[in-house]
């Protein structure tokens, strides 16, 4: 039991910084962007980069990982999603862009970085055992400890920094937020760039546990959609209780089902559908996002 | 041609594949081969082993002034078709092949692809050699699939006995990945060591391909306590990660596959757990590889700029089909004649060291010899690299 | 999340105002109707005899199942839901096919409809819940659906599991009162030309569906469902009713898509269709236009055989493929039939 | 004779708060019943209640003695009641006849089907439908801005154009929201006229919410007042202008004087 739940909410922490950035983007300009995962794949490899190609510290890779998406971020705001929302009778042409986006981000990671699969060595070795009730690799605690701790300074940031206030009215009410003085374009790009920063780095934490390789983008993004639409698309709070939510019930379910083999997942699914018919809004969702 | 000058990561390699491709063009036939498989996207990573692979191999018979066969030489032109890992897709790619005139194609990497292609191969005379294990593919009445390497359902009987045999194991446990081939691959395997008389302790355990935490998946396999734990199917991408999560769970037993890896993956990924993975090799422990191989290597390292241990057997399909040609070369647009070569084939195997030879098998699992032999090399993961456990052979 | 906007240009009008009565061919549509027909059931032949192009009438017949699948997912759009869930109905429909030629022994041409129907009758089942999400919430559910379906083909004994169907025969005689109408295509010396010219059939049967539903006062409540579902219920139309009907037709094209494929395949997995085949429905439908009847018909066209002329430049296809996609987002982003739109309206 | 309508004690909740609190009053067949009372006293709910697009925690209402809330909102217009938009809620991107014409729904005799196959029975509900919304178009003055796509409209004709596809259902009573909001004085009028004409020249009974006193004074035949969810006055024109409470709820509410 311990050792579900520990798994469970170490699957939760990692999960909830990936669907925090895609439901940032989400709420700041309804869309639904496909390449979060692709996203996270650059920013794992940038990390390998720069750690097992470079001998570089971890945490330069990672801060490498962020800067480096970030800046795709901003610059697909920018020149991308900006001039097609701007243009665009329906502002479902925007998942278009961002699936082209997606493409374009596999073939240049493919180009660039390989088809392998990557790994960094383990930031710290040793696994803690308690009384094989709970067993958990040190590096494990770490990464789950760390992203846990971006969590909150996300939270911190989006509260009391100025940007995060900006972002914040931004996200409640566009139009409210124009006419209170807020740059909206700065701030979308911004927000933008914050989204996918975060996808980079959940990218860099886990290259050191789960490695990189070109595939991890598209099933990464499915996860991150299940995840808001458990917690509600949109809403910061909705974003980190999906992440747990999903991170928990994966590890519940691949316990209590592993003797029926191929279920745990028709079974998260299934519970999904169910939920979603009876709360359409997600968790704490408002009513259609 | 153009493909020859692929722009790899060491610019090197661009002067070197084109002085090379200058070099050998003289006034040659050109023989084409083609290649229908996964080159981009997840799955990338079997597919571009194959083609690179094939490249590097024509590169090199090209800048030896081609290949001769009856009275002509050709220099060898590999066509390349990615299918996406859409089997929809590998229909198109192999129609292209039918439209080059090409009769011989090297691929699809995954049983659905190879399914899918069958008609379109068998209506327009095009032998294929696929790197998936269905039985039916390669039994009559199909007659135009060869597959490219050793089957799981060959290779675990191999290695499950051995196990038994030296290590004493008695128990087993599998685990897939929750897709078709790793499925089909697993079920094979229980069957394989069933019939052994091993007890098989676990074999519902499944796992999405995208699992981030393999904790939760291990551990009640874990539990079950086996002697060995095998990986059906097991991508290198998710190898190292299975081993790593196993070991810390604190599994001691042995842990092995019937798929390829690559050490380098499983060196960044797993490190020192990594050590006494027992997996399928190519041709290249040191022990086997010819000077042949070892140039091979080379070359397709200056190519590319990295090497992939996957390679040793993906470099074989491209052997037979040129070296049977050559046998007969009135095969070259006629697969009928290419069959009837096939029961009698036999050639020298450059890649091996001694006197190994190339020969099509395949008759005690398929009925007909619809399989290219290649050594059934057993390899141990120690410290970075692969230690030749054993070595087989598949009739 | 605010309604979705919608394209100014009309698609089609309708009333009985002299210009165009509903489904009223004048000479000009006429013209075009029998010139897009003698373009696909003659040009296109003739052109592959030719220039010997024998390859191109898997491509063309591909274009032709895939746009079928994709015109459902533009009527799901029409009444103003996102589907990228198209995959799920094709691989359903590809099983039902399947199973009941091998295991019951069906001729082909029977299963082709009623692998339509199963899937129009499991998405009453799944559209009944689901429709009632809207905008994203819509679509990321039907995007699990695809996964669903996978994971169900994987687990269900009917399907084989992991094996799959293969070995399927190509499809039989279809005769009606002793006469042939269609031969066994197993007799025929390379089923290619058959099969495209099945396939571009079903497709101008789906596109003409589609476009007397669209001109029909079907496809009128359609619209004033995504333009604006509380006065649609308003003035006594039963949304729920008309969401599940406009997505049961949605899905049986992409259930007869599926059937068809199988059968040129005569073989069928799990991973037969998934979640990015789903995604490149969607896609199809955008980039021809949302506005458009025929907007995912080219939409297919351009996106298969872009990808397809883009054979060529091996390791960088990918990259020019996408790069393409995203400047063509950029300098159209209503569509590729919007470029007509100066010159009033689609068609 | 039976009234048309009968709100009988209807309540609505919603967690602690009561919107709409044990309100009972009847219309009768062919009168025009305003129901007014100062903001947030519970108007909106009211109105949505009798529309059915809300249901309710207790009471019900009657159309025709048969009770109709908890139905569906399209089963309540197949009935025959209809209600309007209080914002400007229209099919934007048809033109104003194509907006009417689809508004015909219930009037269909022909199926779905029939309609897609072309049958002349759809052919003949077309070409019916075609000539009652160039009728309709025609009553409400907008003949000139048939073809004009919706979304191009000034706000006037949107009003206008909802009434016109409430019209095209066929209802026997109309629930208008709001019906003068945000008009002048002279477009206010003129939809006082248009009110009048629908229930003297089509026998539609009206129902409407509304803000405006002076309209409503005009317009109405009867007035209920609530306040706080509750009715605190029901009665003629006359009859509201002169009630203590009504007076008192406008004038502790600071909302427009009464009646001027």
């Amino acid at each position: 039991m311990e050792q579900i739940l520990a798994n469970g909410l170490y699957l939760g922490a990692q999960y909830a910084l990936i669907a925090l950035g895609l439901t940032l983007i989400f709420s700041l300009m309804n869309v639904l962007n496909f390449a979060h995962g692709q996203m996270y794949v650059m920013g794992g490899f940038v990390t390998y980069t720069v750690v097992a190609q470079f001998g570089l510290p971890f945490i330069v890779g990672l801060l490498a990982s962020a800067v480096v998406l970030a800046v795709i971020g901003a610059v697909c705001e920018r020149f991308l999603f900006r001039t097609v929302i701007k243009r665009s009778k329906r502002e479902e042409s925007t998942m278009l862009l961002a699936a082209g986006i997606a493409f374009f981000l596999d073939a240049v990671i493919l180009l660039v970085f390989g088809e392998k699969q990557r790994g960094v060595p383990k930031i710290v070795d040793g696994v803690f055992n308690w009384d094989m009730r709970l067993i958990m690799p040190y590096d494990r605690i770490l990464i789950g400890a760390l992203a846990i701790a971006m969590v909150v300074g996300f939270i911190l940031f989006m509260q009391y920094s100025r940007t995060g206030r900006a972002m914040r009215a931004l996200a409640q009410d566009r139009m409210a937020a124009q006419l209170m003085g807020v740059d909206v374009d700065r701030y979308s790009m911004i927000g933008f760039a914050l989204g996918a920063m975060l996808a980079g780095i959940v990218g860099g934490l886990l290259v050191t546990i789960t490695g990189i390789n070109l595939g991890m983008g598209g099933p990464t993004s499915v996860k991150a959609f299940l995840m808001i639409m458990i917690g509600g698309a949109g809403v910061i709070s909705g974003a980190i209780a999906g992440g747990f939510i999903l991170g928990m019930m994966e590890s519940i379910g691949l316990t209590l089902l592993a003797a029926y083999g191929d279920v745990t997942y028709l079974a998260i699914f299934a519970t999904l559908l169910v939920f979603l018919a009876i709360r359409p809004q997600g968790l704490m969702g408002k009513p259609w996002g | 041609m153009q493909r020859r000058t692929f722009i790899a990561t060491a610019g090197l390699s661009l002067a070197f594949s084109l002085t090379a491709s200058v070099a050998a063009w003289a006034e040659n036939a050109t023989l084409k081969i083609g290649f229908v498989g996964v080159t981009s996207g997840p799955a990338a990573a079997w597919g571009i082993s194959n083609q690179r692979s094939m490249e590097t191999r024509a590169a090199w018979l090209n800048e030896l002034g081609g290949v001769q066969i009856g009275d002509t030489t050709y220099n060898i032109e590999i066509v390349a078709f990615d299918d996406q890992k859409d089997p929809k897709r590998a229909i198109a790619g192999m129609e292209k092949m039918a439209q080059d005139g090409i009769h011989y194609v090297v691929g699809p990497n995954v049983d659905d692809g190879a399914a899918a292609v069958r008609p379109v191969a068998e209506q327009n005379g095009i032998m294929y050699f696929p790197y998936a294990f269905p039985k039916e593919l390669y039994t009559a009445p199909a007659s135009n699939a060869i597959l490219g390497m050793v089957a799981n359902y060959q290779s675990g009987p191999a290695i499950y006995k051995h196990l038994m045999e030296t290590k004493g194991v008695k128990k087993v446990a599998f685990v897939a990945a929750n897709e078709s081939d790793p499925l089909s691959q697993r079920d094979s395997g229980v069957e394989a060591a069933k019939a052994l008389g091993l007890e098989v302790v676990s074999d519902s355990v499944t796992y999405q391909v995208d699992t981030t935490d393999f904790t939760p998946v291990l551990l009640p396999v874990i539990q079950s306590a086996p002697d060995l734990l095998v990986l059906s199917g097991v991508s290198p991408a998710n190898a190292p990660q299975l081993i790593r999560s196993a070991r810390e769970l604190g599994y001691t037993g042995l842990i092995s596959t019937e798929t390829a890896q690559d050490a380098q993956v499983l060196q960044e990924g797993a490190g020192e757990l990594a050590n006494g993975f027992i997996s399928v090799g190519g041709a290249s422990t040191p022990e086997l590889a010819s000077d042949a191989m070892k140039e091979f290597v080379e070359r397709y390292t200056a190519m590319f700029g990295e090497y992939n241990d996957e390679s040793n057997t993906k470099v074989y399909a491209l052997e037979y089909i040129i070296e049977t040609l050559k046998a007969n070369p009135a095969a070259i647009d006629n697969v009928e004649e290419f069959k009837k070569t096939m029961d009698t084939f036999e050639a020298a195997n450059p890649f091996m060291v001694g006197d190994a030879k190339l020969t099509y098998v395949g008759t005690s699992s398929f009925g007909q010899k619809r399989q290219v032999s290649v050594p059934l090399v057993v390899n141990e993961f120690q410290n970075g690299a692969f230690q030749t456990l054993f070595v087989a052979k598949v009739d | 999340m605010t309604t979705p906007k919608i394209p100014n240009s009309v698609p089609t009008s309708f009333g009985n105002s002299a210009a165009s009565r509903p489904g009223s061919l004048g000479p000009a549509r006429l013209a075009g109707v029998a010139a897009f027909l003698a373009l696909v059931f003659v040009a296109v032949p003739l052109g592959i005899a030719a220039s010997g192009r024998w390859d191109f009438y898997y491509t063309l017949t591909s274009v032709a199942l895939l746009s079928i699948a994709s015109a459902g997912v533009w009527l799901t759009f029409y009444i103003g839901r996102i589907n990228i869930g198209q995959g799920a109905y094709a691989l359903a429909g590809g099983y039902v096919s399947a199973v009941l030629i091998t295991q019951v022994g069906m001729s082909f041409w029977l299963t082709l409809p009623l692998a339509g129907l199963a899937c129009a009758g499991l998405a009453v089942l799944i559209g009944l819940p689901i429709l009632r999400l809207r905008g994203v919430y819509f679509a990321m559910v039907t995007l699990v659906l695809t996964e669903v379906a996978r994971l169900s083909a994987l687990a269900l004994p009917v399907t084989n599991g992991a094996k799959g169907i293969t070995s399927i025969p190509l499809p039989g005689e279809l005769s009606v009162l002793g006469l042939t109408i269609i031969p066994d295509f197993a007799t025929l010396e390379d089923p290619k030309l058959a099969f495209y010219l099945v396939a571009v059939a079903l497709m101008c049967l789906s596109y003409l569906a589609l476009w007397r539903i669209v001109n029909s006062r079907l496809g009128h409540l359609c619209r004033s469902l995504q333009q604006n579902e509380e006065l649609a219920a308003s003035i006594g139309v039963n949304t729920a009713h008309l969401r599940v009907l406009a997505y049961a037709i949605s899905s049986f094209f992409g259930g007869v898509a599926g059937a068809m494929f199988v059968s040129i395949s005569q073989s069928i997995y799990p991973s037969s269709f998934q979640v990015a085949d789903s995604v490149n429905f969607m896609l199809n439908c955008f980039l021809g236009g949302l506005g458009y009847v025929f907007g995912p018909m080219l939409g297919t066209l351009l996106l298969y055989f872009g990808w397809d002329l883009l054979f060529t430049t091996g390791q960088y296809q990918m990259l020019i493929y996408s790069s393409a996609m995203i400047v063509l987002m950029l300098v159209l982003p209503n569509g590729l039939l919007s470029l007509f739109d100066r010159k009033g309206g689609g068609k | 004779m039976t009234p048309i309508l009968q709100v009988k004690g209807i309540t609505k909740r919603y967690g602690g708060l009561t919107a709409v609190n044990e309100v009972s009053f009847d219309v009768a067949e062919g009168e025009i019943l305003s129901v007014i009372g100062p903001n947030g006293a519970g108007k909106s709910t009211l109105f949505k209640l009798i529309s059915s697009f809300v249901t309710p925690t207790s009471g019900e209402v009657l159309f025709k003695g048969d009770r109709i809330s908890g139905l569906a909102p399209h089963q309540v217009a197949r009935k025959g009641v209809v209600r309007t938009f209080q914002e400007t809620t229209i099919f934007r991107s048809m033109t104003v006849r194509e907006n009417v014409i689809v508004a015909h729904h219930l009037r269909s005799r022909a199926s779905l089907l029939g309609f897609f196959l072309g049958t002349s029975l759809a052919r003949q509900d077309e070409a019916e439908f075609g000539a009652s919304a160039d009728g309709i178009i025609d009553f409400l003055g907008m003949g000139a801005i048939r073809d004009e796509l919706a979304s191009n409209l000034p706000q006037g004709h949107l009003r206008a154009l909802g009434m016109a596809i409430g019209l095209a259902t066929n209802p026997r009573i109309l629930l208008l929201d709001e019906p003068f909001a945000g008009m002048n004085h002279d477009e206010t009028m003129r939809m006082v006229g248009l009110v009048r004409r629908l229930r003297d020249e089509r026998g539609v009974t009206v129902l409407l919410v509304e803000h405006d006193m002076p309209a409503v004074m005009k317009i109405s035949d009867r007035i209920v007042v609530i306040n706080f969810g509750q009715k605190i006055a029901e009665g003629t024109p006359a009859e509201i202008q002169s009630n203590e409470k009504v007076i008192e709820a406008y004038l502790g509410s600071e909302d427009a004087a009464i009646g001027m």
